[in-house]
């Protein structure tokens, strides 16, 4: 606590009173009508004084739980308080009321590309992140590390002040050194400077960087992204002559052969990808249609699970499979052909290719190699699919680089640069082991490093500038289409952080830009209209790329030889799927957001094969020496169904101790074991087991369905034969009650999710957790099995267990209407309401936790400790990241899904005034908003013709455990999947119910 | 030992009637409590009904509204289309102030706001839990006037709570909202006068409104 | 009839008389009233009481911790998320049943053994409930709003949720409670006069004489006595019987498998009997030899308290088999996967422990030998009070981390909360039994005086 | 000072009986006699008519039960009715259960404070504690009382019947 018993109270623009329900969506407006105007800053800094202090770096776990969720509002007991104290504005910013939220157009990047968001702003506090439906990679879906944003921008650890030499001093004297440089540089002409920046697709910083380089032609520009992969750069440049980006168009797919290639879990355009692919496998009734999904990985990934079709290889055999595949297409298939895949599956494969011709598409992985690209091409190419479900655009990423880290060391050393600026990347800690990035950065003279956390590389810079936050921050960032985004700032900087364009100014010799003025200035050409709405709706109009013709040269090359050790094991390196490669270890939201998969959490773990596990001996958690080119990790093992066998996958982004929530978090630092020349996977892996174990949290614990009907799925075949296949062979639900029925004659919610669709992305239960202020209880607590998600995502395995089918399954609060929680709560703590939902009133609960006991779902989530801190004079900056249409829990009380029934309040009350019904699709949670494949559809069940009414009138809807006759309100579509009938032994052929 | 060596008289001649007393008083006094604590609860002691506020700048209310005769949302603008009726931001106060009153010293809070940007610190008079949820845009909506809740506010030189705010409270209309409607064009008025036909207008009100009392005592309503 | 039974009594050779030896009513009133005026109590006697008294302030450290922290620190988790409050309960309620039907029952049944334990019997069946009652306010999440299961007039509008097993647990106990508290006391009146006529202090001749209420023994007093006193033991049996079949339901209300059953009432009613037998036998031994009270609970006692565990014990086993055998008869998967776990998984040592407890070493009891041997008598019922509390642990945890979906299955894991809280109201109960038997008669005094009566009467 | 009785002190229970029954036969009313635990027959020897304490309990049982389900329905069915998982407002089988409890409840409070009441307890003072033989805790004693006010009591004569009715001690006893 005595972190935070040192900050002022918070006087605040009486978050009491403007905490209450909004009013409806406005139409997004750009900021710079408020933004910019002094109220504004004032009235931040009167709602947050606590951002304003600084935090010291180590905080003891039960404070630090309460920065991960302190909370706005009390549930408690000001009710018989003395008055508080509420605070008006001085000038009140036209356009904000009180009490009504705004919602701003912007874009978040994702590996350097945007991604369109809506964010909405409380009294200028931001507190969530939806999806941007007129952006292309967003089509107002949103990812689990967009909804995490919000939490990030009050990160308490941020960098709050420019350092020098680790002092902290004024960005005047900053500037006053950056003079003297720039005047040195102007006479060398740049010589010695180099900049270091890392992935990214911004117009601003690629002009910025080109003006520079006029200015300084000396002036050396390297990039460092530990997760960009450049075989896709290198095979297009070496087929067409230039580098190109492929973009794909699954909604035109019939089949689809992925090789290696997660394009629903890791590429820019995932979440449109998913759109369209999940469009395209939309069955309601037998005469739909769906495409076909091949996929040969190396490791297990969502993009699998969705697969028909699944072959686990190792890394280096995907080159391979490859290979043959292509013989087989162009009728060249020898004997040569490998396993796995088998023969017949190879064919079996081709002749869907064939017969899909330019509706194929095949899809290569961007971590494989170029010749696997060009593979990918070239098989493209010959079934005519390019300009149809493939196009080639011009690099969006695309910079004026003159090279990686290794170069930039390499001239370090040989002394031609002598003072570096690293703007954004972190190379010392995520740097291939094998380059001694300390020892070249040293040498230098000067280094500047920009950032938002003081970093590994920060503490030893000369200088460091605090980063601003991208919803502080203005810029621009193109899709993964090329299609440009205006990022424009939520709130002023929180802790006078810098844009990039800004530091890049500095260089130029502009010392006080204005960060807007500078994306401004690159879209001069742009009319005062234009811009406004291209800031409103958070796209500039036709910027997208257009696809460029390309000619497939007969001669795509050879693959490289390399040597397979036969008896070693491969190593294949993944960027977390939250953390990335460690940016966002500090976010609690995402260290304790289950991973789709392995359903890890606060931590990561070295994935094995189940055979291969037992011909090694081990078992879950224990600890494993890994040992490769002279470096070597401990790390816990995780044996996963689905991986092939004698491959270890290792993640990236753990086992980093800066930061006090990262440093909660178990797991290794992947990046040890990474070189150079194998970023993404490599061969000769030592493998030496320890017989100590270490703690792995997992989510969950047991992964079969034990024969129960619970995930019930057929294929498409099955599904056509008899369409009310989740009925087979499964107890019939009860019709009658004991009971007699309620009347819901007015609204009657209901949510139905659709299996088919859902990919296990994790999106919803992250947007979950943003909307209903849902607390993190860090990994002590997870283990204990005290995590709180209202949502979750069961993921079971059934079939074979080295190749088995991976089966996603939402589970939120079914909302029976029998429920059983309810007629055991002894004072009424849950309750049903007039429209069918299962109220839980969190200030009337008493913690019998009965309800939990009673329910089979178990989709009831207890605050067994206080995980949030309630008083707003002691709780962390974090708590403005609250929702404050919805009670912050106290300890001792149950909680759970309400499907967003502040959303339902909030949209009623409009309706009510407006005198009107409520529309269908008026109402959205925040589940159904962010998944990407649209695959939770809620409404009012009473509503002829409503979307929810459609989906349950399908003949493949049934009720998770209906012969316990609770009659839920939530509801699933059965998983229909679409394997090729030729291909035996394939589980899933026939339908299963579990 | 023998026989009537004890002497077992224990207690006094008029032990009986104390004993009386005592049990009779115990009961009386059981009583007593149960009635004294369900009437303290809904005492202004615990809901601080009629308790004025004192306030940094001593604003009046009876002044403002009673004899100059403002409209309420002169200054709590948001009250018809925000969950909170909002308060007067500075400059609002000043509109008038700077020009009457220009420098009484009652104002000094105000003018040293508007000068440094600081903003004005109320204390608040009608307040509800923080997990309690309650919107002005609805019920000034559906024709529940300002004075229904906040009482004679032109007669209250400093604001004072004019009902408990307790969920029995807030119960009591939401059950019945009937008797507490008005035409929506008249809940700004105070110390309105229903008129003669007012059963039949409060009946009607409830079928054009679309208020439907079954629904208004769901938790939800208030509590999310 | 009160003569006929003495006489069966006298009659059953080999049966243990109830009493041994001739006794006279001075002498009887001036032994037992002596433990307690005199106060002279052997040395082991307040060293056993330090000890418990270490575990009352054990039990109270544990209870501030856990209000303070929260039950997150305890064992329970999510999808087990209820622990040892519970079992711990359900525990102590057994043992509180055996004391009123020792007195109820046994007096309707004018049982002439009953006179000389039922006073302790009731005692402990008090002071078992009373911890039984802290446990499920320990359970709660706010244990401070425990008393909205009342129906208070509040500021809320909010009554209690009738159908709630919880509500209706809490009508039962408080009930129960109220009830042997009145029949206790009421018991205890004749026995006060007794102590205040014969205290020699002023304070003590206060403190009893403001107990007994001017009780003089009159004649007409006597008869609305006996009329009372046997029209309360005839409301506590049906009330015994409904408060165990009440916690029962707690669990058969829920359709967790495992607690979804329709014998727990009667198996948990003859569990009650069985741990509550137990406890008399393990608090009865020590005490008879600790005062030399052998003449007046005498083996006759022990013997038939045994046979009641043993009958009771049947009952229960029969209770383990039906539980089985309608979870593979229903063809339930649900109910079937979870009886399997409890044999095998995570649970299944407990599991095991507490058959060997229950069910095998309870058969030692059919032997005389073994009933009428003390030593063995006794360790008999501390490992069956062991076995019934994993009784209780075992089906309150085994259910719910086995339940409908494979996803949600987990264990829990105790704390030292757990025991602390345990082994804490362990020793308060004992602390109280001690406390008791220093200010109040653990025996009877006015019915032995009347067996002996009768006997000299039959004789 | 005023006379209460006189009151004398039997062996054993018999010789009280007998002597009750005696001197109710010589037509003495207010009598009393007090024993360390009950002597069966005695209370009706001495007159005492048939008590209708069940009555009283039957009656506290019917009250609490009634009141309580009473206080149930009215609670859910006008005061606040809700929709709890489904069930119907008035779900009788649980509502019995609770009026059960509280019927027993009733019944167990009625009998003991009628019976306090109809012994007239507390008493703290009472004349017969006065007497020097009289003791009720000694056990092993039986007296009969007979009090002054009891219009056959003739001071001597009584006194002497009682010894005659083979009383180890007689002895006046003082208001």
């Amino acid at each position: 606590m005595s972190v935070i018993a040192d900050i002022k109270p918070f006087p605040a623009a009486d978050l009491a009173a403007l905490r209450r329900a909004a009013t409806g969506r406005e139409p997004w407006r750009s900021l710079d009508e408020l933004a910019d105007t002094a109220e504004f800053r004032r009235f931040v800094e009167e709602e947050f004084p606590a951002i304003a202090e600084r935090l010291p770096l180590s905080l003891d776990r039960r404070t630090l739980l309460k920065l991960m969720g302190a909370s706005l509002s009390l549930a408690g007991l000001t009710a018989c308080s003395e008055a508080e104290r509420i605070v008006p504005y001085v000038h009140q910013p036209e356009n904000v009321v009180p009490g009504k939220p705004l919602y701003y157009a912007t874009a978040l990047s994702s590996d350097g590309y945007g991604i369109g968001a809506v964010v909405e702003s409380h009294e200028g506090r931001p507190t969530k992140v939806e999806g941007n439906p007129d952006h292309p990679a967003s089509r107002g879906a949103t990812d689990a590390i967009m909804q995490a944003a919000v939490l990030s921008l009050f990160d308490p650890e941020r960098s709050r002040t420019p350092l020098k030499q680790g002092e902290p001093a004024s960005y005047g004297d900053f500037l006053k050194d950056m003079a003297k440089l720039a005047g040195g540089l102007a006479a060398s002409g740049g010589q010695g400077l180099a900049l270091l920046i890392e992935a990214t697709t911004s117009p601003t910083t690629k002009a910025q960087i080109g003006s520079l380089k006029q200015r300084y032609p000396r002036l050396r520009v390297y990039r460092h992204d530990p997760l960009a992969a450049s075989a896709n750069e290198q095979a297009t440049a070496k087929l067409f002559g230039r580098p190109l980006t492929p973009i794909y168009h699954f909604d035109r797919a019939d089949v689809v052969v992925s090789f290696d290639a997660d394009f629903l879990g890791e590429e820019p355009g995932r979440l449109a990808y998913a759109r369209d692919f999940a469009r395209r496998r939309r069955v309601r009734q037998s005469t739909d249609t769906m495409s076909r999904l091949y996929v040969v990985e190396s490791t297990p990934t969502i993009t699998g699970a969705a697969a028909d079709h699944r072959g686990a290889v190792k890394p280096s055999a995907v080159e391979g499979v490859a290979v043959a595949i292509k013989a087989a297409l162009e009728g060249g298939l020898h004997a040569a052909s490998l396993s796995p895949p088998s023969l017949e599956w190879t064919h079996a494969l081709v002749d869907d290719l064939r017969i899909a011709g330019r509706n194929a598409l095949v899809v290569p992985g961007p971590h494989q190699t170029p010749f696997v690209h060009a593979l990918a091409f070239a098989m493209n190419a010959r079934l005519g699919a390019v300009g149809n479900t493939l196009d080639f655009i011009e690099p969006p990423d695309a910079m004026p680089i003159d090279g990686d880290l290794a170069a930039l060391c390499q001239a370090i050393t040989t002394g031609s640069v002598d003072s570096a600026m690293v703007l954004g990347p972190n190379p010392l800690r995520t740097a291939p082991s094998d380059l001694d990035v300390r020892k070249a950065f040293s040498k230098l003279e000067l280094l500047v490093h920009w950032g938002l956390y003081r970093d590994e590389t920060a503490f030893l810079a000369q200088w460091h500038i605090p980063a601003a936050h991208e919803l502080e921050n203005w810029s621009d960032i193109r899709a993964y289409d090329g299609t440009v985004s205006i990022v424009q700032p939520l709130i002023q900087p929180l802790f006078g952080g810098k844009s990039l364009p800004q530091l890049l100014a500095v260089l130029g010799g502009e010392f006080n830009a204005d960060m807007q003025a500078l994306v401004r200035a690159t879209w001069a050409a742009m009319d005062e209209a234009g811009w406004r709405k291209a800031l409103r709706d958070g796209v500039v109009p036709n910027s997208a790329s257009a696809p460029v013709a390309v000619s497939m040269p007969a001669d795509i090359g050879a693959p490289k030889p390399h040597a397979s050790v036969a008896d070693r094991l491969e190593v294949r390196f993944v960027a977390d799927p939250w953390l990335r490669d460690g940016r966002n270890a500090n976010s609690p939201w995402l260290q304790e957001l289950p991973r789709p998969l392995s359903k890890l959490v606060w931590g990561n773990a070295a994935v094995v094969s189940p055979a291969t596990a037992q011909r090694l001996g081990l078992e879950n958690g224990q600890v494993v020496n890994l040992g490769r080119g002279g470096k070597d990790i401990d790390a816990p093992v995780w044996i996963m169904p689905g991986q092939p066998d004698d491959t270890v996958t290792l993640s990236l982004g753990f086992g980093r101790k800066i930061g006090s929530v990262a440093a909660l978090a178990g797991g290794y630092d992947g990046f040890a074991l990474r070189t150079t020349d194998a970023p993404w996977f490599a061969d000769s892996l030592m493998l030496t087991a320890r017989d100590s174990s270490a703690r792995v949290v997992t989510t969950q614990h047991h992964q079969a369905m034990e024969g129960r009907a619970i995930v019930r799925y057929a294929t498409l075949d099955a599904f056509r034969q008899n369409p009310h296949f989740v009925r087979e062979g499964v107890p019939p639900a009860p019709t009658e009650s004991l009971y007699p029925d309620w009347k819901y004659d007015q609204e009657a919610w209901g949510m139905s999710i659709d299996l088919s669709a859902c990919i296990g992305c994790m999106a919803c239960v992250s947007a979950c957790q943003a909307e209903n202020n849902i607390a993190t209880v860090g990994p002590d607590e997870a283990a204990l099995g005290h995590e709180m998600h209202w949502l979750r995502i069961d993921r079971y395995y059934a079939g074979a267990v080295d190749d088995p089918d991976i089966l996603f399954q939402p589970v939120p609060c079914m909302h029976c209407e029998k429920a059983p929680c309810e007629v055991v709560c002894p004072v009424n703590a849950t309750i049903h309401t007039h429209d069918g939902l299962n109220a839980q009133v969190y200030n009337r609960c008493i913690g019998t936790r009965y309800c939990s006991q009673n329910c089979p779902y178990k989709v009831r989530r207890f605050n067994f400790l206080e995980y949030q801190e309630f008083d707003k004079d002691s709780a962390g900056p974090q708590q403005a990241v609250h929702n404050p249409d919805v009670t912050v829990r106290s300890r001792g009380v149950m909680e759970k899904c309400s499907y967003c029934v502040q959303r339902i309040v909030e949209k009623r009350i409009r309706a009510q005034i407006e005198n009107r019904e409520i529309a269908d699709g008026e109402v959205v949670t925040a589940c159904q908003q962010a998944c990407p494949t649209q695959a939770i559809t809620f409404g009012d069940l009473n509503r002829k013709g409503s979307g929810v009414a459609r989906e349950k009138a399908a003949p493949h809807n049934y009720a998770l455990l209906e012969e316990l006759n609770t009659r839920p309100r939530t509801t699933y579509l059965g998983k229909i999947t679409n394997p090729n009938g030729l291909i035996a032994g394939k589980p899933g052929t026939e339908t299963g119910n579990g | 030992m023998q026989i009537g060596e004890g002497m077992p008289q224990v207690f006094s001649s008029n032990a009986n009637g104390i004993a009386r007393f005592v049990l009779w008083g115990l009961c009386f006094f059981a009583i007593f409590v149960a009635i004294g604590g369900t009437a303290l609860l809904r005492s202004g002691f615990i809901t601080g009904v009629g308790r004025p506020v004192a306030q940094a700048v001593p604003f009046s209310h009876k002044h403002h509204v009673g004899d100059i005769g403002l409209d309420c949302r002169y200054c709590h603008n948001g009250v018809e289309t925000s969950a909170s009726a909002g308060l007067p931001p500075t400059e609002v106060c000043m509109t008038c102030h700077s020009q009457i009153f220009t420098n009484a010293d009652m104002l000094a809070p105000v003018r040293a706001s508007l000068a440094s940007g600081q903003p004005l610190q109320w204390q608040r008079v009608n307040s509800v839990p923080d997990f309690v949820y309650f919107n002005h845009s609805i019920h000034i909506a559906k024709g529940v006037a300002c004075e229904t809740c906040h009482g004679d506010v032109d007669d209250m030189p400093l604001m004072h709570r004019a009902h408990s705010l307790s969920m029995e409270w807030c119960l009591g209309c939401h059950r019945d909202p009937g008797p507490n409607l008005r035409p929506p064009q008249d809940v700004f008025l105070l110390h309105w006068k229903p008129p003669q036909d007012i059963e039949e207008v409060r009946g009607s009100l409830i079928s054009i409104l679309d208020i439907h009392p079954e629904t208004m005592t769901d938790c939800y309503v208030c509590h999310r | 009839m009160a003569e006929a039974v003495a006489a069966r009594a006298e009659k059953a050779v080999p049966r243990a008389p109830v009493l041994r030896g001739r006794h006279d009513f001075p002498e009887i009133s001036g032994r037992i009233s002596a433990i307690v005026l005199q106060g002279r109590l052997p040395r082991f006697f307040w060293a056993a009481f330090f000890v418990c008294f270490a575990f009352v302030l054990l039990f109270l450290y544990s209870i501030t911790y856990l209000i303070s922290v929260g039950v997150g620190a305890y064992g329970i988790n999510i999808p087990v998320a209820w622990g040892t409050m519970i079992s711990s309960f359900v525990w102590w309620i057994g043992i509180g049943h055996a004391g009123t039907l020792i007195s109820a029952v046994l007096l309707l049944l004018r049982q002439p053994w009953r006179a000389s334990i039922n006073r302790f019997a009731e005692a402990m069946t008090l002071f078992a409930v009373a911890m039984a009652g802290l446990y499920p306010i320990l359970h709660l999440g706010r244990p401070w709003f425990f008393y909205w299961l009342l129906p208070l007039p509040n500021t809320h509008m909010h009554w209690p949720q009738w159908r709630s097993p919880l509500v209706w647990d809490f009508a039962a106990i408080a009930t129960y409670a109220t009830v042997s508290l009145l029949f206790w006391y009421m018991g205890l009146l004749p026995d006060l006069g007794v102590l205040r006529d014969r205290a020699k202090s002023r304070p003590a001749q206060l403190f009893y004489g403001i107990l007994a209420l001017g009780w003089r023994g009159s004649a007409f007093h006597w008869a609305r006595y006996r009329t009372v006193y046997f029209l309360m033991a005839a409301l506590a049996t049906p009330l015994v019987v409904s408060v165990h079949s009440i916690v029962a339901l707690d669990f058969t209300f829920a359709i967790t498998p495992g607690y979804h059953s329709t014998i727990f009432p009667p198996y948990f009613v003859a569990g009650a009997l069985l741990s509550g037998f137990a406890m008399v036998l393990t608090i009865a031994i020590p005490l008879r030899w600790a005062f030399a009270v052998e003449d007046l609970i005498t083996l006759r006692h022990m013997e038939n308290a045994a046979k009641l565990m043993i009958a009771a014990g049947m009952i229960v086993i029969y209770g383990y088999a039906s539980e089985a055998f309608f979870a593979w008869y229903s063809g339930q998967p649900y109910e079937r996967a979870m009886m399997a776990q409890r044999a095998v998984g995570p649970y299944a040592p407990l599991f095991w422990i507490m058959l060997f407890c229950n069910c095998i070493v309870l058969q030692l009891l059919w032997l005389r030998s073994v009933r009428l041997n003390m030593p063995i008598l006794f360790s008999i019922a501390l490992i069956i009070n062991v076995g019934m509390w994993l009784e209780r642990y075992v089906i309150v945890v085994t259910g719910p981390s086995r339940d409908y979906l494979p996803s949600s299955w987990g264990e829990q894991s105790l704390t030292w909360l757990d025991f602390g809280i345990l082994f804490g109201s362990l020793g308060t109960f004992f602390a109280l039994v001690f406390l008791f038997i220093r200010i109040l008669p653990a025996i009877t005094i006015f019915e032995v005086e009347e067996l002996i009566e009768e006997k000299s009467g039959a004789a | 000072m005023s006379l209460h009785g006189v009151i004398a002190a039997f062996a054993d229970p018999n010789a009280l009986t007998q002597a009750a029954r005696a001197m109710r036969d010589k037509g003495y009313r207010r009598m009393d006699a007090f024993s360390p635990f009950e002597v069966r027959g005695l209370a009706e020897i001495l007159g005492m008519p048939r008590t209708r304490l069940p009555w009283t309990v039957l009656g506290g049982g019917i009250a609490g039960g009634l009141l309580v389900y009473a206080l149930i329905l009215y609670s859910v069915e006008i005061d606040y009715p809700v929709n709890v998982g489904g069930r119907p407002l008035h779900s009788w089988p649980p509502f019995t259960v609770i009026a059960f409890e509280a019927a027993i409840l009733g019944a167990a409070l009625a009998g003991f404070v009628g019976m306090l009441r109809a012994n007239g307890l507390p008493r703290y003072y009472h004349p017969v504690f006065n007497a020097k033989t009289f003791t009720y805790a000694q056990g092993g004693k039986f007296y009969l009382l007979v009090e002054a006010a009891d219009p056959r009591y003739r001071k001597g004569v009584t006194k002497g019947q009682l010894t005659r009715l083979g009383a180890e001690t007689v002895e006046e006893v003082e208001a």
